[in-house]
């Protein structure tokens, strides 16, 4: 996988100088991509990444991607740009710098180039470091039979005075309707209003008062209402037929009636309705 | 890791009270097995623990120190069919629970009878199914038994003794009740339309009373009838006796 | 240690209290919240734990106390994304090997991924690229998801809103970090300048940050980003804010 050895004072591959086995193992796949490699390149120069040697490095890049492609590895593009890159690179700082800089110099570059190691090395010992602390039900463990909170419910039970009353109104009252069947409602009918009027008619022959006669005539207080109405619609029934007078001083004032006087009986087209 | 037991540690220090002895003084073992028994998720027998532990160490006086180290704390280290497991100490059993409400609507059956009750109270059961004409269930009753809202309040002198019901001062409350006699009468009754004006003459609300003194009819409940009505909630003493 | 340990023991002598001898001493609270913490799996808040306590009760001072004394335990008392939970001892692990749970191992690239997201969060796919000088396959960044120890946070304000992916509380917990200032080696990495993203090292040391609220350069993630990423687990919502 990753056996290049490579010379750093050199920058040639290791096994040229030892001249053993000619073989150089050229391998990318065990790269993550070329900062990878150009990273295990620099920690072979043994020194601290910020006085690393960018020329060295480049050269070391430089002859690996040689190898790699004099036996036909086949390369990703990535390797080949950071190369041409490389190439460029040594190319700026072997030669002196231009008088007008225009853009980063190569000093910059290959700073920029060996802070860029520095922090993915960084970012390894710190993968590192956290990988290595006790891990979560790995190292280390969380109670195995954790006890239940139990939960105890208290219902809260919910009604409201309207529904009380609701309730009790309706079954009390369904029980006693159901029952004991609706008495009948008394109601005077109109048939028996008019008979009652006629035989009223016969009495009176001057104005009466209408509501004390029925006054007098009803028995229960609670059917006055009934009386009352069923009453006046046969008052107008008898006044349209000519048999009856009514007179009313005013809206809701008293009513009185009296037999109509036999002389008008042959008017009977304009019956006397007057409301003065 | 080394830096925050570091960290840890300074804090102990800072707020070393009391704390115990010279941590270094407990034996390692104790460690061993609280950390074993902790994260079990079974109670552990005392094989199975001597099997992780050291050559050499005593499991048995191990445990017995681990369990008397904690016999004082909030957790415990006890026996259970001959295994051992940390649980909870039994006395802070009321710390384990969580209590939460849960808004419950009354049956409408539920709600007549408690009516009724409220109406016609002292009442007995069969009263009460007389009333309503249908048998009332007997979860019904233990419904309104558990609002706190009615009570066995006494026994009619009837054969059969039957018990009879009363409202309590939580119905009240739950109702916005000043008085018992808040309840509305017939006529109130009539003029908001729950009650039809049509009704016989003989027809009556009764004005109901939740005086706590039995009536004349009434016997006081039995010594038995507190086991027997668990659910039923104990007569508060300091109800004041309303007319 | 030793030393301030020997003064604590004369200080208590002064006092002639030895606490050992008398574990009535014991502050009730610190019985109670060692049977919650004891019991529970899951880590609870200091929020959580006050409320069960009795009142006038400083939970801070007490969890410190309890913490001091787990501290040289099996078994201690832990603060993990701001909640409190017991855990064995780190050093115990050798005892704790157990068969059946058999963690996931990451990638090398997986682990160098998680590495970034967690020192540099929020941080995009592109710069996570930058910093490994190599293309982020979309499996890498799908197990790291399934772990749920990262998550998608929202969108960089920048062409192309690409989604920014930080730790979730479940990183925190996995690795025992009280919060994201505990992560190994920040202290020198914010000191090298190699933190910054931007080249070569400049003023600025960016902290990395899994405070939920997103930062200025940040986006809310889209509605519909739901669906597309169902892999990412839910942003907790009561994640405290963490410098």
């Amino acid at each position: 996988m990753t056996a290049e050895i490579l010379s750093f004072e050199t920058g040639r591959p290791a096994a040229d100088v030892t001249d053993s086995e000619p073989s150089l193992v050229v391998d990318v796949e065990g790269y993550e991509g070329p900062l990878d490699l150009l990273l295990t390149l620099a920690r072979q120069q043994k020194v601290d990444l910020s006085k690393i040697s960018i020329l060295a490095l480049a050269d070391q890049y430089l002859i690996f991607i040689e190898a790699a492609r004099k036996i036909r590895l086949e390369l990703a593009a990535d390797y080949l740009v950071m190369a041409a890159w490389l190439a460029f690179l040594k190319s700026r700082l072997l030669l002196p710098e231009p008088a007008t800089p225009d853009g980063p110099s190569a000093e910059e570059m290959a700073t920029a180039l060996a802070n860029r190691l520095r922090r993915l090395e960084a970012i390894r010992e710190a993968a590192n470091r956290l990988m290595n602390r006790p891990q979560f039900q790995r190292d280390i463990f969380p109670r195995g039979n954790p006890e239940s909170i139990a939960e105890i419910r208290h219902p809260k039970f919910t009604a409201t005075l309207f529904d009380l009353l609701t309730a009790y109104s309706a079954q009390r009252q369904q029980r006693v309707l159901a029952t004991v069947h609706l008495t009948k409602r008394t109601v005077w009918s109109l048939s028996e209003a008019r008979a009652s009027l006629e035989r009223l008619i016969g009495i009176a022959e001057d104005w009466s008062c209408l509501d004390e006669y029925l006054l007098n005539y009803v028995v229960d207080p609670s059917q006055k209402a009934t009386v009352f109405a069923s009453s006046f619609a046969a008052a107008l029934e008898l006044v349209r037929e000519g048999q009856m007078e009514l007179n009313q001083k005013e809206a809701f004032a008293p009513l009185y009636f009296r037999k109509r006087p036999p002389q008008a009986s042959g008017a009977m087209s304009a019956p006397e309705l007057s409301v003065e | 890791m080394a830096s925050l037991a570091e960290k840890r540690m300074e804090d102990t220090e800072e707020h070393s009270v009391d704390s115990t002895t010279e941590p270094e003084a407990r034996p390692e073992e104790l460690r061993l097995l609280e950390a074993l028994l902790f994260a079990s998720a079974e109670p552990i027998d005392q094989a199975a623990l001597a099997k992780r532990m050291p050559d050499g160490v005593d499991v048995k006086v191990a445990l017995a120190q681990l369990q008397a180290e904690y016999a004082t704390r909030g957790v415990n280290l006890v026996r259970v069919a001959n295994k051992w497991t940390f649980r909870t100490a039994g006395d802070l059993a009321w710390l384990m629970t969580r209590e939460s409400t849960e808004t419950r609507r009354l049956s409408r059956a539920a709600i007549e009878v408690l009516a009724i009750i409220a109406y016609h109270q002292p009442v007995t059961r069969a009263e009460i199914e007389e009333i309503r004409g249908v048998i009332t269930s007997k979860g019904t009753l233990d419904v309104l038994l558990e609002t706190g809202w009615i009570r066995p309040r006494g026994r009619r002198k009837t054969p059969g003794r039957p018990l009879t019901f009363g409202t309590t001062e939580a119905f009240l409350s739950q109702f916005s009740l000043e008085a018992l006699g808040d309840l509305p009468g017939l006529e109130e009754l009539k003029g908001t339309g729950l009650l039809d004006s049509r009704l016989p003459s003989g027809f009556s609300v009764p004005t109901p009373s939740d005086d706590v003194a039995l009536r004349e009819d009434e016997d006081p409940l039995d010594a038995g009838d507190t086991l027997e009505l668990l659910l039923a909630p104990a007569a508060d003493p300091e109800t004041p006796s309303e007319g």
